[in-house]
Formats: C-alpha cells, sequence, structure tokens
C-alpha cells in the first residue's frame, strides 16, 4: 500500500453527511421480521450486545444463588446436584453467551463503522453465525427443562465449566447433562468462529482508502487479533468436544481411562481451547481502552506501534501457556518451569499496554466522564488481577492455590473487574452512537459507585478464603474453618453489585425514551464512526470516506494541527 | 463543512446487500440437528430438512448474483468541528528546533552490555581463583541459579567442571548483561549529567543490595557461598565499562543541554521534525 | 439540505487502493481455523499410539493406501489445470478436468470405503473396539468428511459449469473453492504420514 | 531442601511480612502447628514452608509493582484531570517515546527473570528432591468421595485419615506418597504440609511431605470430583513416634472379634455390606467402600462429613443420602432394630 496512491494531506473524503431519519414505524411485526432476517452489521451487533446482556441477568442470577449458599456454613439453599449445575452454567454462560457474544456485538457494530466501510465482508455469514451463538445459547439453556425439569435444574451440565475427563464419561455423567454441554457450545463456537473470519476479511479487504494497517485504529487491529486468537483457540475445544461425543455416543476411548484413554489429553486440548480463551475476553477490553482512554485524555495513544506489537505478543505467547492450568497434575520438573516462565512473559507486553495507558493519560486533560470513570477502575482492577496472575504462575505457589477461592478472585477480578468494567464502559460510551441519545450521566455515576463498591466488597476479600485453603466448587463447607465471614462479605457484595448491574439496565432503557439527543459527535472523538449521524445509517457513509492519518477527524477539527504531520 | 465542495457524480442510492431468511433458517436447521442427537431423532430429521433448504435458498441469494437492495439516500450538513480550537505545545525552557536526539540508543546499549558483560568474567575469574583455585566456581554458582538442582553442593563440586552449569550460566549472564545494556542505553542519554556516576556506580550498589536482600530467597545455595565484596566489584565493573561504552556512543554531553522532554525522545509537536516527506513509515 | 459533497481527492486520485480479494481471505481464515481441528486429532492419534490395552494393532491390519493416495494428490494437479483454463476463458476446459477432478476424489472416497469394510468386517475393528480404532476412525473419518464436503462443492459447481453459467468473471470464486481443495488434499499428507507411515 | 527457616538471614524481613498477612487475614497467622483453618500462610512442613517463603518474596515484588503503578495512576488522575477553563483546548499532543517504552520494557523483562529463576529452583527442590533413606510410602487412592490409604510396607489399609511420624530436626520423617485414582480426578491437598497433586485415573503421581508438629492437619480434596466434593475431606495425623508406632500396631491386626455382637456381624455380611467392604478376618472383602476393619480408630465417618458417633452412624446406614447426598453407598432399607445391630457391631472394631 504504497502512500503515494493516499490523497494529499489534509484531506478526508466523504463521511460527513446523511440521512435524517424520518422512517414511519412499522407494526411490532414487520419490525420483529426485520430484526430476523437483517444482515445489517450494526442491527446484528445491536442483537449480540441485547443477547449478552441478557445472559448477563441469567448468570448473575445463577451467581446471586450460588452467594446465597455459600453465605453461611452447611447452608442448605440449593442442594449439591443445584448447586453444581449452577456453577456450571454461570461459568459457562458467563464466558459462552456472555462475554464472547457481547465483543463479538462490539467489533460487529464498530469495526465496519472505524474503517469506513459500509458493512461486513460477509453480511449473510454475519446473520448465520449470530443466529448459531443464539440457537446454542437457547440450547443450553433448554437443558434446564429436559429430563427432571426445572425445580431440581433438569439436564443442566454439573461438571464444571471446564467439564474434565473423565468425569463426563457415561459412566459418571449418566443423563444427558453432559450432552448439552458439548453440542450447545459445539454451535455457538461455529458461530464464533464464523464471526472470526468475517471480522478479518473486514479489515483485510474493506479499509476506505488511506486507511493502511498502521493507520488502523486501535479497536479495529485487536479486533484482528481477538479474531485470529478465536480461529486457533476455538476449534481445539470443537475438536475435543468431537471425541467427547464420539466417546459418549459411539463408544468412543479417547478419554475412557479403563480402556487406555487419557484424562489428561482432555486437560491439555481444553486449555489450549481455554487459555487463548481469556485473551480472547480481554482483547476487546483493551480495544475499549483503547478507544476510551485517549478521547477523554484529550491525547493521541502513546506508542502506537508498541500497543500493536504489544498485542500481537500476547496473541502469540498466550498460545503456549496453557499448562498453568495444570502445574498440579504431576508435569515434569523442566514442564512446570517452562509453563511458569512463558506465562510470566505475558506479563511484559501486558506492562507495555498498561504503563502506554498510563502515558496516555499523562498531561492529558482527563475528563471523568461515566466511559472513562470505568475505564480508570479497570485500570486499577486490571493491574491487580494481573499481578495476582503473575503469582498463579509461580509454580509452587499454584500447587497452594490451584482450584482454590484465590483463582476464583483472580479470574474474576479480570472477567469482571476488567473485562465487564471495560464492556460497560464501552456501552456508555458508544451508546449515543448506536441510539443517537446520550445516557443519563446521574444515573450513571451512582451505578459506576455502586459497581465498585459491590465489586470490591466480592472479589477484594474473595482471594482470603483462598488464602486460608478454601477450595472452589464446593457446594458448602464446615463452620469452623475460619471462611465464614469471608464469605458472608462476599455474599453481601454480590447483591450490591445486582444492585448496580440492574441500575445499568434501568439507564439503558430510560435514556433510551428520555435521554438527551447526542448528536453525531458528542464526545469530540477522532475515529471515523462519529463522523456519520447517530444512529448511523444503513448505509454508514454516504461516500467512501478518505483518511490520512490515524486520527482522520482531528485532523479535520485541527486543520492547522493535523496528525499526519507528525506521526 | 463549507470547504468539502461538491463535484457532483453520485447516485441516490446505494446498493446494500437484501435482508434474507436463509441464515437464520440454515443456523436453526443446523442446530436442531445437533439438538436431536440429545432428544429426538425426528428434531435431527426436521433440522436436516432445514438445513438443505437453507443451503439451497442462500446459494440462490448469491448465484450467480447477489441480490440487492437500493437504499434512498438523503442528505445534511454535518458539522466536525471541536469546541477545543487551541492545541497546547510541549513547553520547553528553551525555545527553538533541536536535533534528533538519538543516535541508535538500542544498538549503543546493546553494545554497552556485551562490553560490560566481558569485562565483568575478569573479576569474576580472579575471585574464582583466588578464593578457590577453580575459575569454575563462580560460573557454577551461577548457573546453579538455572538449573538449580544441584544435590551434592560441596565445595569440590562446585569447583569442578559442569557444562550444564557452563550453559545455563552463559544463558542467564548474557541475558542480564544484554538487558541491563539496553536499559543503560535507554536511560542514560536522559540523565547526562554523570553517567560514570549513574550507571557505573550507583545503578551497581543499588543493585548488589537488593540482590543481597533477596538472594537468599533466590538462590540459597549461590547466598550461602558469595562473597559480596567481589560480587559488588564485578557489578562495578560491569556498570562502569558499559555506562562508558553507552555514553561514549550515544553523544550525551551533546545531549547535556536539551531540555528533559527532548532528552527522553518524546514524539510531540513541536520536539520533533516537521519534514513530512523526508519521514518514513518504518518508524511505525 | 444540501447535495453530497464529495471531496475533490476521490476523484481526482488514481484508485490504486488495492486490498486482497475477501473470499479468499475468508477461506485462508477457514482453513486456519480447519488446520487447529486436524492439529488436535493428530496430536491425539500420535499420543494414543501404542496405548490400546487390546488388539488389533495398526501394524496388524493397515495397509498402505498407495493408489488411493496418488488419485487423491493427483486431482490437486487437475483442479489446478481447471483453474488455470477458466482464467483463460475456456469453460470446456475447464469443465473437464473439473470433472476429472470429482472423478479422482470420488475414487479416494471409494477407497476409504474398502478399505473400512475390510477393517470392519474382517478385522473386526471398530470405532469401540480398541483406543486405535477410536482414534483412527476418527482421524481418517474426519478427513473423508471434508473430502465429501469438498465434493458436493465441486459437484455443484459442475452443476453450474454444465447449466452454461460459468464465466470467466467467476475465476475468482472457483479459485477460492480450489483452494479449500488443495487444504483437504495437503491434510492427507499429513494424515497419510501419521496413520500410516509413523503409525504402523 | 531442608529450608529451616529460623536459621534464615531474613526473618526479620519475613516476619514483618508475616504479620501484615497476619493482620491482614485476622487468624491465619503464622502458627506452630496445627489449626482447624488450613491457611497456606501457616506453613507446618518442608514444602510448604519454602514455598510460603517464596510466595512472601512473590507478593513483594508484585506489590512493590503495584504500589508504583498504582501509585503513578493515581497522580496522573489527579494532576491531569480537566480542569475548569480547558473546554476551550487541547492538551499538547504526545505520540510516543521509543526511549521511554524502551526502559519500562526491559525492567519488567528483568523481574520477569529474577521471578522465574525462584520460581525454576524452588520447583526443582521439591520436585525432584532426592528421597532419603528412611522414608515413609503410602499409596492414595482417591474414589468418588472418599480417600484409600495403604502402607504398602506395613501392610495397612485404611480411610479418610492418614497417620503419619512427625519430623524432627533429629528425626527427619519424610512421607512419600504415589497417587492413584479409582474413577475421576481428585486432588490431595493439606495446605499446611505440602502443595496439591492431583490424583488421575490411568496415571501414577508422586509428591512428598513432612509434618513439623504433632496434631490434626485438615485439608481436602481439590479438584472437583461430582456431586460430593465438597465433603471429601482429608484428615492427617501427625503421631509422635510412639504413638505412631502404637497405631500401626493396632492397624495391622485383624478385626476384633466380640462374641456380643454375633448378631449385627451376620447381619454385615447377609447384607450386601460385605460386598463393598473389607473388615479383615472375616468374609467382607469387598472393596468399592472403605475398608472397616479399625473403622472406630477414626475420628470421623464419611470422609469427614459426619463425626464417628453411634447416632451419626445410625443415621448413616439408615440412610447415607441424608448425610452426604449423592455418596456412592445405597440406602440398604433396614429396620431400626437391625441398625443397631449393625451399629453395635460396627462399634467393636477398633
Ligand atoms: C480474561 C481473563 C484473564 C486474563 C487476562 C488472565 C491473565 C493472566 N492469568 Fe489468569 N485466569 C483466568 C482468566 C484470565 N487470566 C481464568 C478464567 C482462570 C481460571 C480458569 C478456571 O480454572 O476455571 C485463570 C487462571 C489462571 C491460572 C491458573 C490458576 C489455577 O487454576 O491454578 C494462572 C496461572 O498461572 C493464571 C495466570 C495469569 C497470568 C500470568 C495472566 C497475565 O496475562 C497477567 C498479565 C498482567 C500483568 C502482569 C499486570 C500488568 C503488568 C505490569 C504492570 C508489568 C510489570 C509486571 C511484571 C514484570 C510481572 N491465570
Ligand atoms: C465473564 C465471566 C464472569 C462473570 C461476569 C462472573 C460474575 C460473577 N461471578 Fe463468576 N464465574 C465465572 C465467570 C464469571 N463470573 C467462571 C468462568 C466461573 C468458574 C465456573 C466453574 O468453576 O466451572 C465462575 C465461578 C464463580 C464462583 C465460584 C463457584 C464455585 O467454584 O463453587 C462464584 C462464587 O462466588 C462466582 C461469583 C460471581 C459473582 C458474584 C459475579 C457477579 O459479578 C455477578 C454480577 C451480576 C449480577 C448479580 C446480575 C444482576 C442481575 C440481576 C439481579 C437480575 C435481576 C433479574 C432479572 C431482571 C431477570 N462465580
Ligand atoms: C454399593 C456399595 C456399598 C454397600 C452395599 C455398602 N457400602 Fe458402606 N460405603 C460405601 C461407600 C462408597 C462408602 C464411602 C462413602 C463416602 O464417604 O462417600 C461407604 C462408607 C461406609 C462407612 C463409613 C466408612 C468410613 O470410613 O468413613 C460405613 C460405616 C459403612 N459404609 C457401612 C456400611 C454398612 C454397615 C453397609 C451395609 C448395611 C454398607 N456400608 C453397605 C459403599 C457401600
Ligand atoms: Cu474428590 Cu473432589
Ligand atoms: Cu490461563
Amino acid at each position: 500500500m504504497a502512500d503515494s496512491a493516499l490523497p494529499a494531506p489534509g484531506t478526508i473524503g466523504g463521511a460527513i453527511d446523511v440521512t435524517p431519519h424520518h422512517k414511519a414505524p412499522g407494526t411490532f411485526l414487520e419490525t420483529l421480521h426485520s430484526w430476523v432476517v437483517t444482515v445489517d452489521h450494526k442491527k446484528l451487533g445491536i442483537m449480540y450486545v441485547l443477547y449478552a446482556l441478557v445472559f448477563l441477568l441469567v448468570g448473575g442470577v445463577e451467581a446471586l444463588c450460588i452467594r446465597i449458599q455459600l453465605g453461611r456454613p452447611e447452608n442448605h439453599f440449593l442442594s449439591p446436584e443445584v448447586y453444581n449445575r449452577f456453577f456450571t452454567m454461570h461459568g459457562t454462560t458467563m464466558v459462552f453467551l456472555m462475554g464472547m457474544p457481547m465483543l463479538v456485538g462490539f467489533m460487529n457494530y464498530l469495526v465496519p463503522l472505524m474503517i469506513g466501510a459500509r458493512d461486513m465482508a460477509f453480511p449473510r455469514l454475519n446473520a448465520f453465525s449470530f443466529w448459531m451463538t443464539a440457537f446454542g445459547g437457547l440450547m443450553l439453556y433448554y437443558s434446564f427443562i429436559g429430563g427432571s425439569g426445572l425445580y431440581a435444574a433438569g439436564n443442566a451440565p454439573d461438571v464444571g465449566w471446564f467439564a474434565y475427563a473423565p468425569l463426563t464419561a457415561r459412566a459418571f455423567s449418566p443423563g444427558h447433562s453432559t450432552d448439552y454441554w458439548t453440542v450447545s457450545l459445539l454451535v455457538s463456537g461455529v458461530g464464533t468462529i464464523g464471526a472470526a473470519v468475517n471480522v478479518i476479511a473486514t479489515v483485510f479487504c474493506m479499509r476506505c482508502k488511506g486507511m493502511t494497517m498502521m493507520r488502523l485504529p486501535l479497536f479495529a487491529w485487536l479486533s484482528v487479533v481477538t479474531s485470529a486468537l478465536i480461529l486457533m483457540a476455538i476449534p481445539p475445544l470443537t475438536a475435543a468436544q468431537v471425541m467427547l461425543m464420539i466417546d459418549r455416543y459411539l463408544g468412543g476411548h479417547f478419554f475412557d481411562t479403563l480402556a487406555g484413554g487419557s484424562a489428561l489429553m482432555w486437560m491439555h486440548f481444553f486449555w489450549i481451547f481455554g487459555h487463548p480463551e481469556v485473551y480472547i475476553l480481554v482483547m476487546p477490553a483493551f480495544a475499549v481502552a483503547n478507544e476510551v482512554i485517549p478521547v477523554f485524555s484529550r491525547k493521541p495513544i502513546f506508542g502506537y506501534p508498541a500497543m500493536v506489537a504489544a498485542s500481537v505478543g500476547i496473541a502469540f505467547v498466550s498460545l503456549g501457556v496453557w499448562a498453568h492450568h495444570m502445574f498440579t497434575v504431576g508435569m515434569t520438573s523442566v514442564g512446570n518451569a517452562f509453563f511458569a516462565l512463558s506465562t510470566m512473559i505475558v506479563g511484559i507486553p501486558t506492562g507495555i499496554k498498561i504503563f502506554n495507558w498510563l502515558a496516555t493519560m499523562w498531561g492529558g486533560k482527563i475528563r471523568f466522564a461515566t466511559p472513562m470513570l470505568y475505564m480508570t477502575a479497570f485500570l486499577f482492577q486490571f493491574l491487580m488481577a494481573g499481578l495476582t496472575g503473575i503469582m498463579l504462575s509461580v509454580a509452587p505457589w499454584n500447587w497452594q492455590l490451584h482450584n482454590s477461592y484465590f483463582v476464583v478472585a483472580h479470574f474474576h477480578y479480570v472477567l469482571v473487574g476488567a473485562i465487564l468494567f471495560a464492556l460497560m464502559g464501552g456501552i456508555c460510551y458508544w451508546y449515543p452512537k448506536v441510539t443517537g441519545r446520550m445516557l443519563d450521566e446521574k444515573l450513571g455515576k451512582w451505578g459506576f459507585w455502586l459497581l465498585v463498591i459491590g465489586f470490591h466488597m466480592t472479589f477484594d476479600f474473595m482471594h482470603i478464603p483462598g488464602l486460608l485453603g478454601m477450595p472452589r466448587q464446593i457446594y458448602t463447607y464446615e463452620a469452623g474453618r475460619g471462611w465464614d465471614t469471608w464469605n458472608l462479605i462476599v455474599s453481601i457484595g454480590a447483591f450490591v453489585q445486582a444492585a448496580a448491574v440492574l441500575l445499568f439496565a434501568y439507564n439503558l432503557l430510560v435514556s433510551y425514551f428520555r435521554g438527551e439527543v447526542a448528536g453525531n459527535d458528542p464526545w469530540d472523538a477522532w475515529t471515523l464512526e462519529w463522523a456519520t449521524s447517530s444512529p448511523p445509517p444503513e448505509y454508514n457513509f454516504v461516500a467512501d470516506p478518505v483518511v490520512t492519518s490515524r486520527r482522520p477527524l482531528w485532523d479535520m477539527k485541527h486543520p492547522e494541527d493535523p496528525d499526519w504531520k507528525y506521526e | 463543512m463549507s470547504e468539502q465542495e461538491n463535484h457532483g457524480h453520485h447516485s441516490d442510492s446505494i446498493h446494500l446487500p437484501a435482508p434474507t431468511t436463509w441464515p437464520v433458517v440454515l443456523a436453526f436447521g443446523l442446530a436442531l440437528i445437533f439438538l436431536g442427537i440429545v432428544t429426538n431423532p425426528a428434531i435431527s430429521i426436521l433440522g436436516g430438512v432445514l438445513t438443505v433448504f437453507g443451503t439451497v435458498g442462500w446459494f440462490r441469494d448469491v448465484l450467480p448474483h447477489e441480490r440487492h437492495v437500493d437504499v434512498e439516500v438523503e442528505v445534511m450538513d454535518l458539522n466536525i468541528r471541536s469546541t477545543r480550537e487551541r492545541v497546547a505545545r510541549m513547553e520547553l525552557d528553551k525555545p527553538g528546533r533541536y536535533a534528533p536526539t538519538e543516535t541508535y540508543p538500542i544498538v549503543s546499549g546493546i553494545k554497552g552490555g556485551i562490553a560490560g558483560g566481558f569485562a565483568m568474567i575478569i573479576p569474576a575469574m580472579i575471585y574464582g581463583l583466588i578464593a578457590q583455585h577453580s575459575i569454575w566456581y563462580p560460573i557454577n554458582l551461577m548457573g546453579g541459579a538455572g538449573i538449580a538442582n544441584w544435590t551434592d553442593t560441596s565445595t569440590a563440586n562446585i569447583a569442578a567442571f559442569h557444562w550444564q552449569g557452563l550453559i545455563a550460566a552463559s544463558v542467564i549472564h548474557a541475558i542480564t548483561c544484554l538487558l541491563v545494556g539496553l536499559l543503560y542505553g535507554a536511560m542514560l542519554p536522559m540523565l547526562p549529567r554523570h553517567p560514570i556516576v549513574l550507571g557505573g556506580i550507583l545503578a551497581p550498589v543499588l543493585w548488589t543490595g537488593l540482590l543481597h536482600a533477596v538472594m537468599n530467597i533466590v538462590n540459597p545455595v549461590f547466598d550461602q557461598r558469595i562473597q559480596w565484596g567481589w560480587f559488588l566489584i564485578s557489578q562495578v565493573t560491569f556498570g562502569l565499562v558499559a555506562g562508558w561504552v553507552v555514553a561514549h556512543q550515544s553523544r550525551i554531553s551533546a545531549n547535556r543541554n536539551l531540555p528533559l522532554a527532548v532528552r527522553m525522545g518524546i514524539e510531540s509537536p513541536g520536539l520533533m521534525q516537521h519534514d513530512h516527506d523526508e519521514k518514513s513509515e518504518d518508524r511505525h | 439540505m444540501s447535495a453530497i459533497p464529495i471531496p475533490v481527492h476521490q476523484v481526482d486520485q488514481p484508485a490504486e487502493w488495492t486490498q486482497p480479494y475477501k473470499g479468499r481471505v475468508g477461506m485462508y481464515c477457514l482453513i486456519a481455523a480447519e488446520s487447529a481441528i486436524f492439529a488436535i486429532f493428530v496430536v491425539a492419534y500420535v499420543f494414543y499410539l501404542g496405548k490400546s490395552m487390546y488388539g488389533p494393532t495398526p501394524g496388524q491390519v493397515l495397509e498402505v493406501p498407495i493408489f488411493n493416495t496418488i488419485c487423491l494428490l493427483s486431482s490437486s494437479i487437475t483442479i489446478w489445470l481447471a483453474e488455470h483454463a477458466l482464467e483463460h476463458n475456456r469453460i470446456k476446459r475447464f469443465g473437464a478436468f473439473w470433472a476429472v477432478t470429482i472423478v479422482l476424489g470420488s475414487i479416494f472416497m471409494i477407497g476409504t470405503g474398502m478399505e473400512w469394510n475390510k477393517l470392519i468386517y474382517h478385522d473386526g475393528l471398530t470405532i469401540t473396539t480398541n483406543v486405535f480404532g477410536t482414534t483412527y476412525y476418527s482421524l481418517v473419518g474426519l478427513h473423508a468428511s471434508h473430502v465429501i464436503v469438498g465434493l458436493l462443492m465441486l459437484l455443484a459447481v459442475l452443476v453450474f459449469t454444465l447449466m452454461g453459467h460459468m464465466k470467466e468473471e467467476h475465476a475468482e470464486r472457483v479459485k477460492t473453492l480450489a483452494l479449500y481443495w488443495h487444504f483437504v488434499d495437503a491434510i492427507w499428507v499429513v494424515v497419510f504420514t501419521v496413520v500410516y507411515v509413523i503409525g504402523r | 531442601m531442608n529450608a529451616d527457616r529460623s536459621t534464615s538471614r531474613r526473618s526479620y524481613l519475613c516476619r514483618t511480612l508475616v504479620l501484615l498477612a497476619a493482620t491482614f487475614a485476622a487468624h491465619a497467622a503464622f502458627a506452630e502447628g496445627p489449626q482447624s483453618t488450613p491457611s497456606i500462610f501457616a506453613p507446618a512442613g518442608t514444602p510448604a514452608a519454602s514455598i510460603f517463603d517464596l510466595s512472601l518474596f512473590v507478593i513483594a515484588i508484585t506489590g512493590g509493582i503495584f504500589v508504583v503503578v498504582a501509585g503513578l495512576l493515581t497522580y496522573a488522575i489527579v494532576r491531569y484531570r480537566h480542569k475548569k477553563g480547558d473546554e476551550k483546548s487541547e492538551p499538547a499532543q504526545v505520540y510516543g517515546s521509543t526511549q521511554i517504552e524502551l526502559a519500562w520494557t526491559v525492567v519488567p523483562v528483568l523481574i520477569v527473570v529474577v521471578l522465574f529463576l525462584t520460581t525454576a529452583r524452588l520447583i526443582f527442590a521439591i520436585q525432584d528432591a532426592p528421597r532419603p533413606k528412611k522414608t515413609l510410602d503410602v499409596t492414595v487412592i482417591g474414589h468418588q468421595f472418599w480417600w484409600e490409604f495403604h502402607y504398602p510396607k506395613l501392610g495397612i489399609v485404611t480411610a479418610n485419615e492418614l497417620h503419619i511420624p512427625v519430623s524432627s530436626n533429629q528425626q527427619p520423617q519424610a512421607v512419600f506418597l504415589k497417587l492413584y485414582s479409582a474413577d475421576v480426578d481428585h486432588s490431595f491437598w493439606v495446605p499446611q504440609l505440602a502443595g496439591k497433586t492431583d490424583l488421575i485415573p490411568n496415571n501414577e503421581n508422586v509428591m512428598w511431605m513432612d509434618a513439623k508438629h504433632p496434631g490434626l492437619y485438615v485439608g481436602q480434596c481439590a479438584q472437583f470430583c461430582g456431586v460430593e466434593h465438597a465433603k471429601m475431606l482429608l484428615r492427617v495425623y501427625a503421631d509422635t513416634p510412639e504413638e505412631f508406632a502404637a497405631w500401626v500396631k493396632n492397624q495391622q491386626q485383624a478385626a476384633v472379634v466380640d462374641p456380643q455382637v454375633e448378631a449385627g456381624r451376620e447381619l454385615f455380611a447377609r447384607q450386601s455390606c460385605m460386598n463393598c467392604h473389607t473388615i479383615k478376618g472375616t468374609p467382607a472383602t469387598g472393596h468399592y467402600g472403605p475398608d472397616l476393619t479399625h473403622l472406630m480408630s477414626r475420628e470421623t465417618i464419611a470422609a469427614g462429613a459426619a463425626p464417628n458417633t453411634p447416632a451419626a452412624m445410625k443415621e448413616w446406614i439408615r440412610d447415607p443420602d441424608s448425610v452426604k447426598p449423592g455418596a456412592l453407598m445405597p440406602a440398604m432399607h433396614l429396620t431400626d432394630g437391625q441398625i443397631d445391630q449393625l451399629v453395635a457391631y460396627l462399634e467393636t472394631l477398633h
């Protein structure tokens, strides 16, 4: 992509003019139909995010039940069977039906807008992917109804989200609970892979004129990296699940330890998927941070090339660290040392990111609107979570911490403290673009602080029972182990979080009807999506935009001081 | 945008891919096939039928030509303007433009690290010869930090030759020397006043103190046997040599009068050179 | 409301802004994902070698399918010739090579079918027999299922060609499909090496 | 390997940190001996203690990083927040700085090198520890929701409660465990003594530990293994050498035969109890459930789900599900009288 082919500096192409919206609203059925048959990346993106939000509530209710049960020792709120179903479903839901769809939704909505394209590369595949994901999730939840019905939680899976063999073998998991887990994740996995293919093709083939890979907004860059990771990581899970199906339905012996099969193989296969998966989840959080932090600090991202390199580096290294989930399975000392090292190495590129965000804020004029509040909390919490991750990667210490509540605290710190916070911040940031209305700032701030309090009450104190020897995935514990008080605090914190999440959802709802009209660029931002109306028209841009720098809108706003002069 | 002119050349509608039911149908069919495995084969059969319909329908959507709809375009003015009209510049104590500040700091750092690494070997060897009459002694002590599974930590054993010890020690030594050199290369030009004092004396002393505090946990064998005096001497040797090499290669003396921001190599308008044409893409 | 302003440079600039063909990029992505699946199955096959607690072993029952392999690999050449023909708008030639490709692929499938028939009814090796049976049928079966999907798609193109819809402008799409076929062949090289060379 | 911390040069540092940790985790003080809270910060064995040392080191490093980075963040937030009058202007635009970025890449790399060397050393020190001459060998077999212990050299089989001799500086006594599973994955974890190691079917694992103070160390299964994973508790008794010798002697005997409880013994053989349980010296040789030969030498039943009292035992035999829902022992639908007889018999198995 030679620079000479680009337009002369100082111009930006027709990203500017837009349709006013005055279509007559259809009947309810018409509207529904138009959403079901749509291939518009924006509508699909919205559906993904709404779908994920619904499952956030569902998974959250499961978490609340878990916390009620664990709030006191020897509690009888849930039976052991139901408890096991609940934590399995909670983990599976949050990772596969909340996290992944949410991030795919973000990518879907934003990537074409940011790169100045009319749609995704394969719009029909996009619709297909969404529906696969959706039907996968519905199938998983149908398991609650199958079998013995809702009261005893039916056939819902109960083997933990990593479903270790041979607990999943027919002998130890009769009935269909494990089959539901396998089959529904297979289906939604296909959807996710489809979405990833689409994102990569979109970014590689649909960029507007002048947008070289080094001018790509970091959000789009990270979307590509995430998608590449999806392509590398989901197939191993799919393969392992196919093997599991072969075992369960055709009498195979992959994981049948009585006939020479290996339980360890499952663990390896699962974590070859599972570890990259957590980075798949966190990359979009980084992506949001990369957009929001600069805009609210009023400075460009510090060290763009380093940020790109670090993301690619994290993705690469993360493919080689999976066995840090398996330090206790009896690997050789060399194996343990290798995986400890590779895991620690991930801290280096991640550190680069943290420092670069810090440097972006340094010397800026930081406006703490709700999105930026979320990002600030994200920075602190991700830092803390990463450092507990480093503690876990110290293999000998991991022999103590593995499968304790310390691990649970570590990963909720990332999954909630970093990812959920970042995604919620992202929702606040792009809500005006998507709906044309501002979120209520007051409600937003209340929700944010409530969530911060609830989060820290829950997950700070959750580290302690872990250090005191409390294993995870236990439905109850004896009084007198010294775990009660901590668990009670944690449980109360979960309810504070629930209040915060409800407030957030309420805000989304009322602001849609009553929010202030946003205008096309409420945050005074710099990427192309703010150069079209809010909400954007079906075709995004009237004419294909042409860009000459990483911040096309900056160049337009400051023609005397444009970016391309310095980049 | 007033400066945006209209050059005609447009149609009043835009082609977009037409909405279609087939992807949903196909997805539903595939999902049912799988659901049937868990519930009832009849559901799989239904799913199979839907899958066939979905596939055929989808094919006919795109072949031989993609179906599309025309969306009418209506246009209104959009205003892309910021209320923040003034852009601050980084404030420098001295105005004016500066020559490029970095003369290959990375390379000079690496060179310094290599030089220091070799220089450091000398006091270490002397120590080995004086203390234990063996040059392998210090090597094995260091290598022990890597392979660590010394079962026999007697002095005689440590003073003997072990190829694992040699390899481990070389790797550890090379990595740390290069990294520290790199660090010097990046940092010394920023703090140019007393490069030798900083890099050659202060840093090694601090570093030795730190190691002294933690060595018992990092490597107890090493800790029991180490002679901190000698250790400090070899650290300072490294620091002096590396610092000297770096300082002389990156023209620190010339930089001395530059403002800090420039010495730190910060890329910001006014601090950087403006010639857009000369700038090459490879810096990104 | 004003008319659409289109900036000067969009009209002036020579349109040298080229990006890769999206179908191809998509196919490469798909191939990456598929490779990951195959990698796991291959790893599993290798890991489970010799772990069966009872027979038969690969050495006892497997015969090296040379003829099959030759057919499948040469289909990669014929499909390439077909692609080439289409690029030069020689539709007849294209159809002929395309058909040969399908025939070769089908021979491969028939060969596999016969092999399985022998293994099941003669040697008594099924997927439940032992770990070898499980891994063998799943790995080879996974590959075979890809061949079948490929054949179906090739067939669809052949039908189009026979109906006279195939034109030079479809070359990109056809090449994308051919890419998939090349991938299936390449995977066979891996499977063949692992199952019939190393594993026996 | 013998990392006796009291001789360590930096015990001051350790103490201060421990004090911090202790105030933080209220009852997790660094205690000398077993506790009801199995805190990993109250080590009582060599591996646990060296892991504890390492953990302090890692906490110090990560804590340092946290303080520095969080401090800078806080500073940036306070110092550079939007102020009145800022609405009209943008701050100076800064794009990057190779030098600074290089510096903050290299520093973490160096930290990682140090962390890794420390970690690797301890991995090797614990995993590849040479086996001393005098060790106690125990084979541990995990079952869904209970533990089986074999002492191959002593000819003892018992369940759920592991007895080991205490280890002192004069008489070091390491215990080497071979770990197997009869069904699904489990994990052996007694936090005060050593890190955990998994029990995986079709796979052999080993670990070792020692106990520096006599008493009861609690732990539990740390790998989800099904319905009753939560009640697969584990108790390790570190006995003085004399106590241990006495215990071994008792365990090696066949079961007590007390004619007074003949009825119960017969019932045990008549019901299918004997298909699943072994009582040495009787026809009962089942292997599916725990060995009951010296049942009364244990303080709990059903892997710690209930105390070993006649009342709890009756309830257990009447309906195991009511004590431990999902346990793999079936309710035998016995009359109260039969249960009384059975329990009377079991109560004699000292
Ligand atoms: C998105 C989610 C996410 C992310 C980003 C991470 C990030 C990391 N995780 Fe985490 N992890 C999970 C989700 C995540 N994890 C989950 C879900 C599990 C449990 C699964 C299950 O069992 O159910 C888990 C479990 C888990 C384990 C296994 C625990 C066990 O079961 O025994 C380990 C062990 O090494 C680990 C380590 C790490 C490390 C080292 C990082 C690193 O990437 C962190 C890097 C970040 C930093 C280090 C901070 C910033 C850096 C600096 C300021 C620079 C300076 C720092 C240094 C030089 C150290 N994680
Ligand atoms: C992105 C992922 C994610 C998220 C967001 C969460 C969020 C939460 N998680 Fe979860 N969790 C996991 C991923 C996640 N978790 C995973 C992977 C596991 C491992 C599973 C396994 O071991 O197999 C796990 C396990 C896990 C456990 C351990 C269970 C065990 O090992 O026994 C616990 C216990 O406290 C817990 C608690 C919580 C809590 C309190 C929240 C809170 O933050 C939740 C906050 C949200 C709400 C509270 C929703 C509020 C909504 C309402 C109140 C709805 C009102 C109703 C309607 C309108 C319908 N989680
Ligand atoms: C189907 C096999 C089976 C049968 C029959 C059976 N048990 Fe059990 N028994 C078990 C299992 C399995 C356990 C361990 C349960 C656990 O802890 O999860 C157990 C545990 C016990 C325990 C507690 C042992 C300990 O060390 O904690 C006692 C006592 C006991 N059984 C007595 C009996 C008696 C009496 C009968 C007959 C009336 C009987 N069992 C019949 C399988 C069986
Ligand atoms: Cu056994 Cu959990
Ligand atoms: Cu991980």
